[in-house]
């Protein structure tokens, strides 16, 4: 967090100052770490047995704050009697269908619920991602093989929908209640196994276990804060479930001082969530319709929604962003033009994008402040994608590496790409910075906070808003009196933006009120309750719906931070509805009032018969603790005034995930898919549903390789941003960090004969970097059941152009996705590393293909043994 | 009063006085740099060189290897550094400097240190603003002066380069820029400081390890910091240039440092050398006279001193 | 007069007439030093902004004189950042102002071996050409018989720093195009 | 970073200390090599003889005296010729004249040198044309009477700096300077004087080495750890070669009826001036370059303290 964050980090130094504990735990020793109470170095990919050792900590010791999770939390719901968890099937959990390496998950379901998600009824499409071929929306039909894509998104924030009540044992005793399962599942996550898999000594992870749950319960809360560290893996959302469990066990969620943070890594990268530049997702974690033979906005709805909870109104979202979009063209007659969205069949992300470039089936791209020619995994694929282009369009500031990899590439060197052979038109179109528009961001709080333009941008430079209204008013100039029905949702479109200045830069504030939304008087709306499935309100992002509440831009509200309380409530503004911190009915207990005075933070006044307190109250700020739903009640109505995540169909915090996760309703430790060791937990070595692509450039290393022998982790460095586009080009930051390098151990360096501020070649299967070496003590190698495991860093800033230059460390990874959101795993990888810099062109090649033989690594087949599409 | 005016070391209770301001002048600025929440985010580098317009460092830029940091030290174009520090840390022993040497792999110490805690220790360091400023005293053309915010700083429209301040300087801040001639240092945002506002490392520092004020108060609170420190056991704390009888008279900039200052490359105790002027002026004048009499008794009568030769 | 003032001006006339005998201090004041103030002092204005890199979301003011960004710092009011900076943050002027800002649009024909530049106008125009023709290309009604109504020939990838604002065109652009591989620097 | 170990106990002083990668902590002195080493030679030369020139002209040696003031007036113009061209902005030069600063060798020196060098020139200008011979005359004393301080405010100079080995040598600094200044007058004068003015500067050579030789002789014994530059390395040499020709001077001066003797003397003599001014500067630069001559004498100093 000092390392990547460290403005925010003052509040965490801050605490510290106040008695905190800080426990760091990363596979290196950062600038975190230095201030750090304690730092747990562990090896990279192996954080779930870390987390489900404290979690085994808690539950066999009985630290749960158990009044928080009887009430709050999933865990007295019993479960069906047909699920089978993975200490039953070595790793597997029950429904698994190894042909198509995905799950069932019928049997994941709370007893005397009614699975909503019944084959065939859920919005999603056949295996293999768009290859169903011929008869696969048959087998849809038939139920059978099925897969979603991006799974987690497509159910919203609030996950997939229950229906019915499940059985409750408040007791926690039912052996099948979630509570006693959890706890049957973590039981081997001991210390031992801690010291085994991750490398941390037992006394370590004793005091890490002591200080946390000393540290919760129901005068005081823990925080964890993650980054990518956790998300870029083959498990990522199972390491976020992992926190979650725990977080939720002891009652460190929804208050004060407590949470899960998500430390995000780019200024509205919440935002482009939230507002969804990703293909599983509409504004607001509204699902991305699939395409099937016949589905109306109600079958669209009612497959996806639950009927209770927040998410029970999502047929007013849907419509309110149909009518934002269509207008007066939308309406009930037309069902809203629900079928004017384009239909999904299967994986759309990035990495599967590329793929489509090579095949030749996507011809024109956009790239826009975004550099994948060196910030995505396996940047060669990435740029042989765009070599393979009919058209490229790059906006930015400087001319990054995906805008000249036609010209001087790393392929050109080596002689795989010729300049005059590549087809792709570029066109590079300078961006507008920051401080020359308008608009808002959406920090890693949720917060929406507005940045005014100060000048205007140079020369050709226009924003992206420019760009994207321009582009639309031309394209639909073209296509005007089009009478091919194709054109209808482009000439349909709401696009009439006032534009001002001698750019006609549109009105980001104009957009902006379209995202709140407004109701048939016209008249800005001031909360998403106001929302309406009948046609008569409009908004474009429902979760940002009162950002303009009575016209007035809230994401520009500066109220100084002496001036208010320590909320800030004035400063920005956080959807949902301004809330600070989410699900805050958990600071309260069941009865409404603060679990301590030292926690207080929202509460029931009974004499006021509302919620009040320090931030927007999580629920409805006149709903009774004591209010209980009557029979056949929807929506919010259908949740207790006890029940505080109220957008789970349920209101509880689920300990296990019933539905919603294409990779089991409990997280397990998986290895990483290339990893120096053997899954010591179970048979099932890596996360049996990831997603792998197999193709000639994207080689994956076989479990335990003794040719790629090392562990190897990417990550930042204070003095950069990302893959560096907005930092190595500029002196000041340069010049702190000038050169690509590796850190090793003294160890390792020993080992291999690495020379401090010498060079170092690193190769996997992929293609080799060179970078100069740090030997450091803060890289230290692990000891794991007997054996050293070396760990090797790499920060991943570099490439070939700009000021402070070096070879792009992301050219190591292969593409391997998590199965629920798509995430590449760019954490944990295996590597060799060898003293001296790389070979330079073809014998570049040679070297990798060299390696590739060693490790038995077919150079044009398919597959290696074992590592198949999907799984290994 | 008299008796206090014009030293040229120890204890100075008003040194903007003492440079002939009068007594309404403001009270005496500084910094006090607390590198126990030190995190070596740099900003307070990039900040200064923001605000300052100093140019980046021209030529290759080289990866230099002393943990994170490629700056190396204060000098002419870089008027904050931020010092990296690898120790290991064993219980009741002196803490061990790891390598990242020039001279090869520390491979051999590693396993020596193995047991033991890492450590990383940062700090940014600035111009100290003596009290008693060698730089400014040496200075002969009146370009380095003391402000009415008892600070140091140098007049870019009268500096001519002449250099004399840049040997002189016990802690080797100031330097002369290349291309440029001029000599360069930390102004602690002399323009900041007219228009009221905190010089801008201070005001970027992630952790508020870059803490500015007056002198008087920043002195309090580092006193209160160090039994703080020491309270919690954090024995290795120490203030650096806090103590108006050293060498310098006290620093306008001081530190908490957790390890002796050369380890962070800070002299230990450093006097200011004029401290020592009025002894050279004095042997130098006894030198001068041993020259005019060697001259004159050169010039003794021939025929006496021939008759004297043995 | 003249010469009076020359003399007035000479620092060893101040340190002989004032308190400043040694030259020191107040005597050896500078014309220019006389004459400094901080150029956020003479800024035309002062704009409230973000801070563009990671998303702790860092107050910054930006000032601007004569249309000039002269300087961006943290913004004290910010109960996120209360007026701190990164590293990055801190370099935000050079971000915006330094060197290797592109200002011109450039086009590489296929096949091309250098850039030409070209008015944004043409591009735009150009952009839209392709964009109409790829889709008219690639356009799938339906998959599998199923209906899809869509293209696969056009691809999006944005950076996390867009706005808002710009996400939700792009997003509102492409569905209506029907293009569908729209992604982020959030999947990433 | 360096040794390690025990830092209490130790035979070498080396070993104990520990610094920041061993780097300097002092800024190595930017001052331009040959200008102000040279400098420092041209202005001691300069000072003594103007200095032997007026005492020349009042014991009526006008021939010594007329060498004496070319001397004084060539060394002193390109001393600061040499100086100007060692500033970062020459242009700029008449700034060192904005102030009078006591605390400022450099200041205190050019409000010398300033007069001198203009005194001096005066001087050798009325002798060579022959005007105002009155004014000429007063100009030659003033100057003669700058000169001594012309020859040791520059050893002050180099000592009030926080250089560890020209620092901790102020008290003999001046004194070697003097010496070299003698020789150096000395060496001049016997190049450019006719034969039978040779006394005066034989004797000025005399007095100068043995004040010059017990001078550094002093530095290389008192200074200890911080005297090592002096004998050391590349300074080292220069000052053991500038020890052997002063030696040589003084011995050659005293060789009589040989007609190259009094020049051989006096190319010496200057070699020698030369060389110490060189060899006195870089063990400066030396000990400016290794922290171990900051660091260790001032723990030294703080062990006799206490620790903070």
């Amino acid at each position: 967090m000092a390392e990547c964050h460290p403005v925010g980090f003052q509040w965490v130094v801050e605490a510290r100052e106040r008695g905190a504990t800080i426990i760091h735990v990363d596979p290196r020793f950062t600038r975190t770490s230095a201030l750090a109470d304690v730092h747990v170095p562990l090896r990279a990919g192996t954080d779930i047995a870390f987390l489900g050792a404290l979690i085994n900590h808690v539950l066999s010791n009985d630290k749960d704050f158990r009044e928080y999770v009887v009430a709050y939390t999933n865990a007295p719901a019993i479960l069906r009697e047909d699920f089978a968890d993975t200490e039953d099937l070595d790793g597997l959990f029950s429904g698994f269908d190894p042909d198509s390496h995905h799950y069932e998950t019928t049997s994941w379901m709370y007893e005397g619920a009614r699975a909503s998600a019944a084959a065939g009824d859920r919005d999603r499409w056949p295996a293999s991602g768009d290859e169903g071929g011929p008869g696969a929306a048959d087998r849809q039909h038939g139920g059978g093989e099925l897969r979603e894509t991006g799974r987690a998104h497509s159910y919203g924030a609030g996950g997939p929908a229950l229906s019915g009540k499940p059985a409750m044992d408040p007791t926690l005793r039912h052996p099948r209640c979630v509570y006693q399962v959890l706890k049957r599942h973590f039981a081997r996550y001991t210390p031992e196994l801690v010291e085994d898999v991750c490398g941390v000594p037992r006394e370590l992870f004793t005091r890490v276990a002591d200080a946390i749950t000393a540290n919760s319960g129901r005068e005081r809360t823990t925080a964890l804060c993650y980054s990518v560290g956790w998300t870029q893996h083959t498990v990522g959302v199972q390491y976020i479930r992992t926190a979650a469990i725990l977080q939720a066990l002891l009652g460190n969620i929804g208050r004060p001082g407590g949470g899960i943070l998500a430390l995000r890594g780019h200024a509205s990268i919440q935002g482009s969530t939230d507002v969804p530049t990703l293909y599983d997702l509409l504004p607001g974690y509204i699902p991305m319709p699939h395409a099937h033979q016949h589905q109306d906005l109600d079958a669209f709805v009612a497959a996806d929604a639950g009927t209770t909870g927040f998410w029970g109104n999502m047929r007013a979202y849907v419509v309110s962003l149909l009518k934002a979009w269509w207008g007066e063209a939308a309406d009930e007659e037309n069902d809203y033009r629900f079928d004017w969205l384009p239909r999904l069949t299967g994986d759309h992300g990035t990495y599967r994008t590329v793929l489509n470039q090579l095949s030749g089936e996507c011809k024109g791209y956009f790239l826009v402040g975004e550099n994948p020619a060196v910030g995505s995994a396996n940047s060669k694929l990435q740029r042989l994608g765009l070599a393979n282009l009919d058209w490229l369009v790059v906006r930015d500031l400087r001319l990054i590496e995906s805008a000249t990899f036609w010209q001087d590439g790393p392929e050109i060197e080596t002689g795989e790409l010729r300049t005059e052979e590549i087809p792709t038109e570029v066109f590079f179109l300078p961006a507008a910075a920051h401080t020359e528009k308008d608009g808002s961001f959406t920090n890693t709080q949720r917060l929406l906070q507005w940045h005014h333009a100060a000048v205007e941008p140079p020369g050709d430079a226009r924003s992206d808003l420019w760009f994207y209204h321009h582009l639309g008013r031309i394209i639909r100039e073209k296509l005007a009196g089009s009478t091919d029905p194709r054109d209808r949702p482009l000439l349909d479109l709401t696009w009439d933006y006032p534009t001002s200045g001698p750019l006609a830069e549109p009105s980001a504030d104009a957009v902006l009120a379209e995202i709140n939304g407004h109701g048939q008087d016209g008249q800005p709306l001031s909360s998403f309750t106001q929302l309406r499935d009948d046609g008569s309100t409009s908004c474009g992002v429902w979760i940002y719906c009162g950002v303009r509440a009575d016209g007035h831009n809230r994401a520009a509200n500066r109220r100084p931070r002496d001036e208010q309380s320590r909320v800030a409530p004035d400063w920005g503004w956080a959807w949902p509805a301004n809330r600070r911190i989410l699900y805050n009915r958990a600071s309260a207990d069941p009865e409404g009032r603060p679990w301590s005075e030292r926690k207080r933070y929202v509460w029931w006044d009974a004499e006021q018969g509302r919620w009040t307190g320090e931030d927007v109250p999580d629920c409805e700020a006149d709903k009774p603790p004591d209010y209980r739903p009557p029979p056949g009640a929807r929506a919010q109505d259908a949740l207790a005034g006890t029940d505080p995540f109220i957008m789970q169909s349920d209101g509880r915090a689920w300990l296990f995930a019933p539905a919603g996760l294409a990779d089991g309703p409990l997280p397990a430790h998986y290895e990483p898919y290339e990893s120096p060791v053997d899954n010591p937990l179970y048979g099932q070595q890596t996360n049996p549903a990831l997603q792998a692509y197999d193709h000639p450039a994207n080689r994956y290393h076989p479990a335990g390789s003794e040719v790629y022998p090392y562990a190897f982790t990417t990550y930042r460095l204070t003095e950069h941003h990302t893959a560096g586009g907005m930092s190595r080009t500029l002196p000041y930051l340069s010049e702190l960090q000038p050169e690509f390098f590796c850190e090793v151990s003294p160890e390792l360096a020993a080992e291999r004969g690495l020379e401090h501020l010498g060079w170092a070649t690193i190769t996997t299967a992929r293609t080799a970097v060179e970078a100069r070496v740090l030997v450091t003590e803060r890289i230290r190698p692990l000891r794991i059941r007997g054996r050293t495991i070396h760990q090797v860093g790499l920060p991943y800033h570099w490439g070939p152009n700009g000021l402070s230059k070096g070879d792009a460390a992301n050219e190591l990874l292969s593409v391997v996705l998590d199965p629920n959101v798509r995430i590449q795993e760019s954490k944990a990888a295996t590597c060799d590393i060898q003293p001296g810099r790389r070979p330079r062109g073809p014998a570049l090649r040679a070297h990798v293909a060299a390696y590739r033989r060693r490790a038995g690594l077919n150079e044009d087949e398919g597959t290696p043994p074992g590592a198949g599409e999907g799984q290994r | 009063m008299t008796s206090d005016r014009n030293r040229l070391s120890g204890p100075l209770a008003d040194p903007t006085a003492d440079a002939g301001y009068p007594d309404t002048h403001p009270p005496r600025m500084g910094f006090f740099t607390d590198t126990s929440v030190c995190i070596g985010c740099k900003a307070c580098q990039v900040a200064c060189k923001e605000w300052n317009l100093v140019p980046a460092e021209t030529g290759e830029l080289d990866l230099l290897g002393q943990s994170f940091d490629n700056t190396g030290a204060l000098s002419a174009n870089n008027w904050r550094h931020v010092a990296f520090i690898e120790q290991t840390v064993t219980p009741d022993r002196p803490p061990v400097d790891l390598g990242m040497p020039a001279i090869g792999p520390p491979a051999g110490d590693a396993s020596d240190a193995g047991d033991g805690q890492v450590r990383w220790l940062m700090s940014s360091d600035v111009c100290k603003h003596c009290t008693h400023a060698a730089c400014l005293d040496v200075c002969p053309t009146g370009s380095l002066f003391r402000t009415e915010f008892g600070t140091v700083v140098v007049q870019e429209d009268i500096c001519n380069g002449c250099g004399y301040c840049v040997p002189a300087c016990p802690y080797g801040v100031i330097d002369i820029r290349p291309g440029d001639g001029r000599a360069f240092k930390c102004t602690l945002c002399y323009d900041r400081l007219g228009a009221g506002r905190e010089p801008a490392c201070a005001q970027a520092c992630p952790t508020d390890s870059i803490q500015f004020g007056p002198l008087e108060e920043l002195r309090e609170r580092a006193d209160l910091r160090v039994t703080e420190l020491h309270e919690r056991g954090v024995d290795e704390a120490r203030l650096y240039g806090r103590d108006p009888q050293d060498g310098v008279g006290g620093d306008g900039a001081f530190f908490l440092l957790l390890d002796e200052p050369e380890v962070y490359g800070l002299p230990p105790d450093p006097v200011v050398t004029t401290r020592d002027l009025p002894s050279m002026w004095r042997h130098a004048a006894t030198a001068a006279v041993g020259v005019a009499v060697s001259v004159a008794l050169s010039f003794l009568e021939r025929g006496a001193l021939e008759r004297r030769k043995p | 007069m003249g010469l009076w003032q020359w003399i007035d001006g000479w620092p060893v006339y101040r340190q002989l007439t004032g308190d400043d005998a040694l030259g020191r201090g107040s005597a050896a004041r500078s014309r220019g030093t006389e004459r400094l103030s901080a150029r956020t002092e003479r800024a035309d204005r002062v704009v409230r902004s973000v801070c563009p890199y990671c998303a702790v979301g860092c107050g910054q003011k930006v000032y601007v004189k004569d249309e000039k960004v002269i300087q961006i710092e943290g913004d004290p009011d910010s109960p996120i950042s209360r007026g701190r900076l990164c590293p990055k943050g801190a370099a935000s002027k050079q971000l915006v102002t330094g060197p290797g800002r592109i200002s011109a649009v450039l086009h590489r024909p296929p096949h091309g071996t250098g850039w030409e530049r070209i008015p944004l106008d043409r591009a735009m125009d150009m952009i839209a050409d392709r964009v109409v023709a790829t889709r008219r290309q690639t356009w799938q009604d339906t998959h599998h018989g199923v209906p899809v109504r869509r293209t696969l020939g056009i691809a999006s990838l944005g950076g996390a720093t867009l706005d808002n604002e710009e996400n939700y065109l792009m997003k509102k652009l492409y569905t209506a195009l029907g293009a569908i591989q729209i992604e982020n620097q959030a999947r990433i | 970073m360096t040794g390690g170990g025990e830092r209490e106990r130790s035979m070498v002083p080396r070993a104990e200390f520990r610094s920041y990668y061993g780097r300097p902590i002092l800024k190595r002195p930017t001052w331009k090599v040959p200008d102000v080493p040279g400098y420092l030679f041209l202005g001691g030369t300069a000072g003594a003889s103007a200095t032997m020139a007026a005492v020349a002209e009042l014991t009526g040696r006008r021939e010594l005296a007329g060498a004496g003031r070319w001397v004084a007036a060539g060394a002193s113009v390109a001393g600061v010729a040499a100086l100007v061209h060692d500033l970062g902005r020459p242009e700029r030069f008449a700034h060192m004249l904005r102030v009078l600063k006591p605390t400022s060798p450099l200041s205190v020196g050019s409000w010398i040198l300033a007069p001198f060098s203009t005194l001096a020139t005066a001087s050798a200008a009325s002798q060579a044309t022959g005007r105002l011979p009155g004014l000429g005359r007063f100009a030659g004393f003033g100057s003669g009477v700058l000169g001594p301080a012309m020859c040791t405010y520059t050893a002050v100079l180099l000592s009030d700096t926080a250089v560890p080995a020209w620092h901790e040598a102020y008290p003999e600094l001046p004194y070697v300077f003097a010496g070299s200044a003698l020789t150096g007058a000395a060496g001049a004068a016997l190049l450019c004087a006719p034969r039978a003015d040779h006394g005066p500067p034989i004797r000025m050579g005399l007095l100068g080495t043995a004040m010059e030789l017990a001078a550094l002789h002093r530095v290389e014994r008192r200074l200890g750890l911080v005297g090592e530059p002096y004998v050391t390395g590349r300074p080292g040499r220069l000052l053991t070669l500038s020890k052997a020709l002063v030696v040589a001077g003084a011995g050659l001066s005293l060789v009589s009826g040989r007609r190259a003797a009094p020049l051989l003397a006096g190319g010496a003599y200057l070699a020698a001036g030369l060389c110490t001014r060189f060899g006195i500067f870089a063990a400066g630069i030396a000990s400016a370059q290794d922290p171990v001559y900051v660091v260790t004498p001032q723990r030294q100093g703080l062990g006799a303290a206490g620790l903070p």
